[in-house]
């Protein structure tokens, strides 16, 4: 199957979505209190790496990209299902979701 | 023989300690060590390049090939000379503790062990990471020795010993780095880290200012080592933190990895830098000489007095080494075994009387002649060692050393320096005021009215020295006669490398001074280059 | 040992050249190994605690055999000629070499040096072995093995043949003068007398080796021949000595001249020599009074060539010793102690040899040595003898009469000869040598010279003084003594003195003797040609110091060897020599035996009156100058020993002591404190600035994180342009 | 020196993300939104507009929508204050990116983003959501739990965003025009070479009378490119060019990509699961007794907190 073809620029728009993408997912990291949405936060960092990935990968028709996604999904499932161990965990403890809560586990 | 065989014998000592029982560790060190130190011998009998420039007991292995990495190894006659005192030295040390450690004793003649394959790492090493592979090493088992098995202050001691002189060498790294890179770019093999081919590269190719900041870089790191007046401080701290065979090690070989690596790599590597260079290097070491001296006099504690003679001895050592010329050169390698055996038997001496009396406080010590002639007698040997009374060891190297920077100016015809007979004049202060310490050290501690502290505890030991502890010395003294009355047998031996070593230096120091003659020209010509300019203008 | 068996198996097998070995008498060198063989046995005889006096016999042994074997040397002697050992300091490389041999030179001035040296070695070892007999089981081993080191080192100084071996014995007699002096390690005053010694020595050892330095650059070589050579090659050339290039010829001779200063105790390097009475007698008589001192005569008299080659040189030699003997001499009139009488009366003759040397008489300075190396030992040993007896006193007011008392005769007698010697008593041996010095001071033309031999015609008269004040106030007028405080535990109301045993008496008589015939060799024939001087005159003329020998014909040339001496002296004694100076108009040499005949007995008869006929005279004398204000500052100050001690404890020491102090704070304040702990504290201080950002907070060290990955972007996008200006500024021209 | 637009429309993005974060009303909040997903297409449109010079065009409609899409669902995603609305927003967000993903030709992942992260990972974070919390009522805001009201200094973090945002796009403007060349559009024929059935079957599906096997070109491959076109040689020398439509499809080549090129990664990536799961079995099992009175303190300062 040829691939339809796909240049630098049209590369660079989908690197732009992927950028701001991140940069929501960083703003919401930093602004949100609540462990639970902290992690999807991370998880949207994610995405906007997996995008920005698949579309480097277009770019030089290089599969690794696809491959790194799959990756990066596995990371995420299995961050997904520490994390939220964690939380349970600790939820169970505290009977809260604020991170700063736990302040002691640093120290 | 292959050389792994002194690397590896040790490093299986060492397993072999863990694996037993703690009473026999002591047996298994001593008895390993000293097979080192037999195997050495053979080596050093079965060595061809004595007097000769080559380097002998060649082993080479390749371990990183794409980036050059070997596992090569190999001895020049300076370092076999440093390989059989280090040799030498650590059965020594190992026989000299079998009393003063009580608890832990496996890992510490385990410790001592590696840290004997690092040291003949260092010296064998002909690889440039390799070497600095082993450098750093020693720093590992040298920390532990003094961490554990020190004084009272030893985790301050152990940590500032360790952050010090680590924090040098890492700019030493980045100056081999530095040459290596370059040599990679340029050079057609790509990425080697020989240390022969780096040092005719960077000798040859690289500028002067390049060489200047390798040279202060490699300084950085082999200076503190030594030590250096301004970057001496770690060295009384561990001395006196560290138990005894510690500081022997310290004294008699870690220290030498400083003045080794100067004649390896700085001299070698950066002529020109040299060159340029070798009065401050020399300055520094003369104010090494009479300060520590000086700081010396007023010491209580014996362990630290002979700590600080250390960096005043390596003073002379380090002019030695700048000098430029074989006397010189030479001197300064012998210094370096000298040092070794002089101030180690001293180390081992305090040492002894540490054990007994629990103090080193020369205001709580006193006439120990009457107690214990034995000691008192190995006790003013060595020190008259140190002195350098003829005859004995430290009057050779001494006297080469100052004979090498007195002879080394300029206007000399076939070997020039940089250095002069002021320089030597006033480093011969240090002579006098060596003799002032140290007899003021033993007119406290050996002679003068018997005072035993309240502290005295020989527990098994006996009163004087012990056949164990007799038998430890007596080869150090033996050594120290033997050097005093034929050194010709050692310089000798170490003729060609040293002359390989200085072979570039006469026509750099004669460049050098051309160019300082004719800077100083330049200073009138501007004057009359200017209407020139003008004349081209208009 | 090795090597000499070598050499002994090698030399039937070896070439024609070395005919010349087989001829030289290896033997020789056991001069130097019997002693070392004897301080082995010693320290066997100590390591076995041997309780018997074995020790005193292999030493005595040892030492005669050292004698023997000199004094074969001396009646085969055919020429100056070098017995190589082994090989010592032996560095070669490319283009040059620094040999400094195991070897020994052998000349006439060498075996007059050595002569004495063994001689009087074997004797005082005889003396020592009943003076010491009290510490038989306990330092006697120490002390005999000290004595073989000394004797080892001293002929090592003698007879090697190059400046290094010089320097070897140089050393090894200060590190034996150290171990004998400290011998009483107990006692903290012979402690320091000892450190003292070795310390000042150590001074005069830099000058030494930095002339070693010189000598070495200049000509290459440090070996007498060597450096005779070269000095001959260039007198050839020119008349001038410019040729071996500015300063450092000039620099030679002062710096051998602090190493001479050091050794033999002149000014200002003397203050160790009083002290050095700490030791036993027997080594203040061989090494403090009659051997190792004068090893700084013999060091100017060996390279005397090189102290000719600078024209202020050997005046400055003249002056200093001239000024020291008159110093000294002032010092030991008003001492108490008959030991430091004799330590500054030592200073002060050896003010003399040197005096002697620098108005270029070496010939006197040489026999001056050997007459003082007899009657001071001789002086000494009785010394010793009283000490011994009388449980350590040595204070002359508290002895008196003791020619009356039962046994001490001998010991009277043989002092009485000591002191007539040093006082320059007519036509004893220390009258002709002393003139041989006096009078050349005013033969010689020099600068102020004839003010030096007046003040030293006075210093003869106080030598007179000081010496007899001693004998009269011991040896005669009323019986009367008090012991020491050495007593051994013996009560002191029933003290009796013990007078000295076979062992003592006969070396006191021995070396008497041996003080009295020392006047013989003055008249003894000269087989060189127009020499005078005797014996002494013939063996100094045999060696580099001729240039010192009144009337030295130098004209003959007989081989390349003598060429080298007589070039150097001939340019110098002719220049020197050819206005001959006079005495009041009269020649010198004759007029001198009247004055200081005349002076000397002045001096004994104020000694005289005042120490035996009315012995108050001198406590009324000394009282009266106490008195008055204006003179009170002599008296005190002579007894202070001008407070030289002081001066230099004050103005050297206690500066040093206190730089050292200051330094070591500097050490644990500034460098290690501020520089090092200063650093290494940097990153922890910065760390400290940034940890609120490690508050606990996730985000936080999200920001961090997200901020350094930030500063890693900028970086990378700026990369180039970063490269190019660290290129640009640290790194000159790349190649 | 960079042109200042792009970065007055980061600044843009910036300001309106700080207004939808920021607990207000309602009615503004979606206006923020809006604003926010304009000024992100604004920025877009700029960048396309800087690059116009270069090959390529990513303005089709589909585009615009999703990324539009995604953003708007992202923005609204982290300012909603419930966090199970919180993850249904995320829901949309990976179901948007599934149609990039789709335009970039990446089908394989575009549904497995959709199975994988919709279907699996959503669902877990929904009912740790449950587990943890009580299902607020949205008219009584005060039972709402205090963190998901007051966002954590919204202005620092969207300082550090805005930054973030500058470098990326910085980077983009920098960076695009000296990308490495592409390669030749050609299709990954080896792929095919390394999976004979499916190389069989389609050979034969071409052209039933290929005599099997082929033979080996010159060159010892099974296919041979040459200028564009690949052909197999059959047993009986004949040259039978291949047809585009057999080129493998993409996720054909991800998976030999993953097999081929990642192995280990992929071993790897097996075990991270595995140890994920096994820890996850065990933190969640192993329960931590803690005293009442610890607990109530806990809570205590919690709700001092709050209040």
């Amino acid at each position: 199957m040829m691939l339809a073809s796909f240049g630098a620029a049209t590369l660079a728009s989908y690197l732009v979505v992927s950028g701001i993408l991140l940069v929501i997912g960083v703003v919401g990291f930093l602004v949100r209190r609540n462990l639970i949405v902290m992690f999807l936060c991370t998880e949207l960092m994610f995405q906007g790496a997996a995008i920005a990935f698949v579309a480097a990968g277009r770019y030089y028709l290089d599969y690794s990209g696809q491959v790194m996604v799959i990756f990066i999904l596995t990371v995420a499932a299995a961050e997904a299902a520490l994390a939220l161990a964690l939380v349970v965990f600790m939820h169970r403890q505290r009977d809260t979701l604020d991170p700063d809560a736990y302040g002691e586990l640093a120290e | 023989m292959t050389p792994w065989l002194l690397l590896l014998i040790p490093l299986i000592g060492a397993a072999a300690i863990f694996l037993t029982k703690a009473e026999l560790s002591k047996w298994i060190s001593l008895g390993v060590s000293l097979f080192v130190f037999v195997i050495s011998i053979l080596m050093s009998v079965q060595f061809e390049q004595w007097g000769s420039m080559g380097t002998g007991l060649r082993s080479e292995t390749s371990w990183i090939n794409s980036m050059g990495l070997t596992l090569d190894l190999g001895a020049d006659s300076v370092a076999m000379m440093l390989v059989l005192l280090t040799t030498l030295l650590t059965p020594l040390c190992v026989w000299g503790s079998f009393n003063a450690i009580t608890s832990r004793r496996k890992e510490y003649y385990a410790w001592l062990l590696i840290l004997e394959t690092a040291m003949l790492g260092v010296f064998l090493a002909q690889d440039l990471i390799l070497f600095y592979v082993s450098f750093e090493l020693t720093l590992v088992p040298m920390f532990f020795l003094i961490a554990i098995y020190g004084g009272k202050n030893r985790a301050h001691a152990s940590v500032k010993f360790f952050i010090y002189t680590f924090a040098g060498s890492l700019f030493m790294l980045a100056g081999f780095v530095y040459v290596a890179w370059q040599n990679a770019q340029t050079g057609a093999g790509g990425w080697s880290f020989a240390i022969h081919d780096l040092a005719i590269y960077a000798s040859t190719k690289l500028s002067a200012t390049e060489q200047g900041w390798i040279l202060l870089a490699l300084l950085a790191g082999f200076a503190v080592k030594i030590p250096v007046f301004p970057v001496h401080t770690w060295l009384p701290l561990a001395h006196t933190e560290a138990p005894t065979a510690g500081s022997v090690i310290l004294a008699g070989v870690l220290l030498k990895l400083g003045t080794f690596g100067v004649y390896r790599f700085v001299l070698p590597m950066v002529p020109e830098a040299v060159v340029a260079w070798a009065p401050s290097i020399a300055i520094l070491g003369i104010i090494g000489i009479l300060y520590a001296a000086l700081i010396c006099w007023v010491q209580d504690d014996v362990k630290k007095l002979v700590a600080y003679s250390s960096v005043s001895h390596l003073g002379f050592c380090v002019l030695g080494l700048v000098a430029l010329n074989p006397i010189g050169l030479e001197g300064a390698v012998l210094y370096m075994i000298n040092h070794g055996l002089s101030t180690g038997a001293l180390f081992f001496l305090i040492g002894m009387m540490y054990e007994r009396y629990h103090t080193r406080d020369m205001n709580m010590i006193g006439g120990l002649a009457k107690r214990m002639p034995v000691w008192s007698v190995f006790m003013v040997f060595f020190v008259l060692a140190s002195v350098g009374l003829p005859g004995l060891n430290g009057f050779v190297s001494e006297f080469m050393c100052l004979l090498g920077t007195f002879v080394s100016s300029t206007d000399a015809q076939q070997w020039p320096g940089v250095l002069g007979p002021q320089y030597a004049a006033v480093a011969a202060i240090g002579m006098v005021l060596a003799a002032m310490y140290l007899l003021i050290m033993v007119g406290k501690v050996v002679f003068g009215t018997l005072k035993e502290p309240d502290t005295t505890d020989r527990g098994s030991l006996p009163v004087d020295l012990s056949l164990r502890e007799i038998g430890v010395l007596a080869p150090l003294a033996a050594l120290c006669i033997w050097i005093g009355v034929q050194p010709t047998v050692l310089t000798d031996a170490m003729r060609g490398s040293v002359e390989k070593v200085l072979s570039p230096y006469p026509k750099r120091v004669k460049e050098h001074v051309e160019q300082q003659h004719s800077e100083s020209i330049m200073l009138k010509v501007p004057e009359s280059e200017t209407p020139d300019k003008e004349d081209h203008h208009a | 040992m090795i090597s000499i068996m070598q050499s002994i198996i090698a030399t039937p097998a070896g070439q024609i050249d070395q005919l010349v070995d087989i001829v030289a008498p290896t033997w020789a060198q056991f001069i130097l190994w019997m002693p070392l063989i004897s301080l082995v046995l010693c320290g066997l005889c100590a390591a076995l605690k041997v309780k018997t006096k074995a020790p005193a016999i292999i030493t005595v042994i040892s030492l005669a055999t050292s004698f023997v074997l000199t004094l074969m040397l001396y009646f085969g002697y055919e020429g100056a000629e070098v017995i190589h050992i082994f090989e010592w300091i032996h560095v070669h490389w490319n283009g040059g070499s620094f040999i400094s041999d195991f070897a020994l030179y052998i000349d006439k001035l060498t075996l007059l040096w050595m002569l004495f040296v063994t001689g009087l070695g074997t004797l005082i070892a005889v003396y020592a072995s009943e003076y010491m007999e009290h510490d038989v089981g306990k330092g006697y081993a120490r002390f005999f093995a000290g004595v073989s080191v000394f004797l080892f080192a001293m002929s090592c100084l003698v007879m090697g043949d190059n400046l290094l071996m010089l320097y070897l014995g140089w050393e090894g007699v200060g590190f034996a003068s150290y171990w004998l002096i400290g011998y009483f390690y107990q006692r903290p005053a012979a402690v320091a007398a000892a450190k003292k010694a070795f310390i000042v020595n150590r001074i005069g050892d830099l000058g030494l080796a930095l002339a070693i330095y010189l000598i070495w650059s200049t000509f290459g070589t440090i070996q007498y021949d060597g450096i005779s050579t070269a000095l001959a090659a260039h007198n050839n050339d020119a008349a001038t000595f410019s040729a071996f290039g500015g300063w450092t010829v000039h620099a030679i001779p002062y710096l051998l001249m602090l190493a001479a200063f050091g050794k033999s105790a002149q000014l200002p390097l003397y203050v160790w020599l009083p002290d050095a009475m700490e030791g036993p007698t027997p080594v203040s008589a061989l090494i403090h009074a009659a051997t190792m001192v004068t090893a700084g005569v013999y060091l100017i008299a060996r390279t005397y060539p090189l102290f000719q080659l600078d024209d202020y040189a050997l005046p400055i030699v003249a002056w200093v010793g001239g000024l020291t003997a008159l110093f000294a001499a002032t010092i030991g009139m008003a001492q108490y102690d008959i030991k430091r009488i004799m330590a500054y009366s030592t200073v002060s003759q050896l003010g003399y040899m040197f005096l002697g040397l620098g108005v270029l008489s070496s010939y006197g300075a040489a026999y001056h040595v050997f007459t003082h190396a007899f009657f001071k030992a001789v002086l000494f040993l009785t010394c010793g003898a009283i000490m011994h007896g009388f449980a350590g006193q040595l204070d002359l007011r508290k002895l008196s009469g003791l020619r009356k008392m039962r046994g001490w005769k001998i010991v009277s007698y043989t002092m009485l000869v000591g002191c007539l010697c040093l006082a320059g008593f007519p036509f004893t041996s220390g009258y002709f040598s002393k003139d041989a010095i006096l009078a050349e001071a005013f033969v010689t033309q020099g600068s102020g010279f004839e003010i030096l031999g007046w003040l030293a015609i006075f210093t003869a008269g106080l030598t007179a003084y000081y010496t007899f004040r001693v004998w009269f106030r011991v040896c005669c007028g009323p019986e009367y003594y008090e012991p020491g405080d050495e007593l051994h535990g013996d009560d002191p109301s029933s003290f009796h003195p013990h007078p000295p045993r076979v062992a003592i008496n006969f070396v006191l008589i021995a070396i008497a003797s041996g003080a009295i015939i020392a006047a013989l060799p003055y008249f003894m024939d000269n087989e060189t040609k127009g020499i005078n001087g005797g014996w002494v005159a013939e063996m100094v003329h045999d060696s580099p110091a001729r240039g010192g020998v009144p009337n030295a014909v130098v004209a003959v040339v007989d081989g390349e060897h003598a060429t080298a001496h007589e070039g150097v002296a001939n340019a110098v004694v002719d220049q020197d020599h050819a206005t001959h100076g006079s005495i009041l108009g009269m020649d010198p040499h004759k007029a001198m035996y009247y004055i200081s005949g005349v002076v000397g007995m002045i001096g004994l008869g104020f000694a005289f009156f005042f120490h035996l006929a009315r012995r108050k005279a001198a406590d009324s004398l000394r009282n009266k100058l106490l008195a008055s204000r204006f003179t009170r500052w002599l008296p005190i100050a002579m007894e202070n020993k001008w407070y030289v001690d002081e001066f230099y404890i004050a103005v050297i020491r206690t500066p040093l002591w206190i730089l050292g102090k200051l330094f070591a704070l500097i050490d644990r304040g500034i460098i290690d404190g501020l520089l090092v702990n200063g650093i290494a504290g940097t990153p922890r201080a910065i760390a400290k600035w940034f940890s609120p950002l490690h508050n606990g907070a996730v985000q936080s060290y999200a920001v961090s994180m997200i901020g350094g990955a930030a500063l890693v972007i900028l970086l990378m996008m700026f990369m180039p342009e970063i490269m190019s200006f660290l290129q640009s500024t640290m790194i000159g021209a790349t190649p | 020196m960079d042109p200042v637009l792009p970065y007055l429309a980061c600044l843009v993005l910036a300001l309106a993300l700080y207004a939808a974060i920021r607990p207000s009303a309602i009615t503004f909040r979606i206006g923020a939104i809006v604003a926010t997903v304009a000024a992100a297409g604004w920025l877009l449109g700029i960048i396309a507009g800087y690059l116009s010079s270069l090959e390529g065009d990513a303005a089709t409609p589909f585009f615009i929508i999703f990324s539009l899409a995604v953003i708007a669902a992202a923005v609204r995603m982290i300012s909603h204050e419930r966090p199970i609305y919180c993850a249904l927003h995320f829901i949309l967000v990976v179901i948007a990116s599934a149609g990039l993903l789709l335009l970039l030709e990446a089908e394989f992942m575009a549904f497995a983003l959709i199975i994988v992260y919709a279907g699996a990972i959503l669902i877990t974070y929904m009912f740790v959501l449950m587990l943890a919390n009580q299902a607020p009522d949205p008219n009584e805001p005060e039972t709402m739990e205090y963190y998901d009201k007051i966002p954590r200094e919204p202005a620092a973090a969207v300082g550090v965003g805005f930054l973030l945002l500058c470098i990326v796009t910085g980077t983009v403007l920098h960076g695009t025009s000296d990308l490495p060349p592409r390669p030749n559009n050609t299709v990954a024929w080896h792929t095919l070479e390394q999976l004979p059935k499916q190389f069989e079957a389609s050979i034969l599906e071409l052209d039933e009378t290929f005599a099997w096997p082929p033979q080996k070109t010159e060159q010892g491959n099974a296919i041979q490119f040459d200028q564009d076109v690949a052909y197999v040689l059959s047993a009986e020398n004949v040259r039978l060019d291949l047809d585009v439509s057999m080129a493998p499809t993409n996720t054909q080549s991800v998976g030999w990509s993953l097999v081929n090129d990642f192995p280990v990664s992929l071993e790897l990536a097996g075990v991270i699961l595995l140890m994920a799961m096994l820890g996850a079995a065990v933190l969640a099992r192993k329960a931590i007794e803690i005293g009442d009175r610890e607990k109530r303190n806990v809570l205590s300062t919690n709700e001092e907190k709050a209040s």
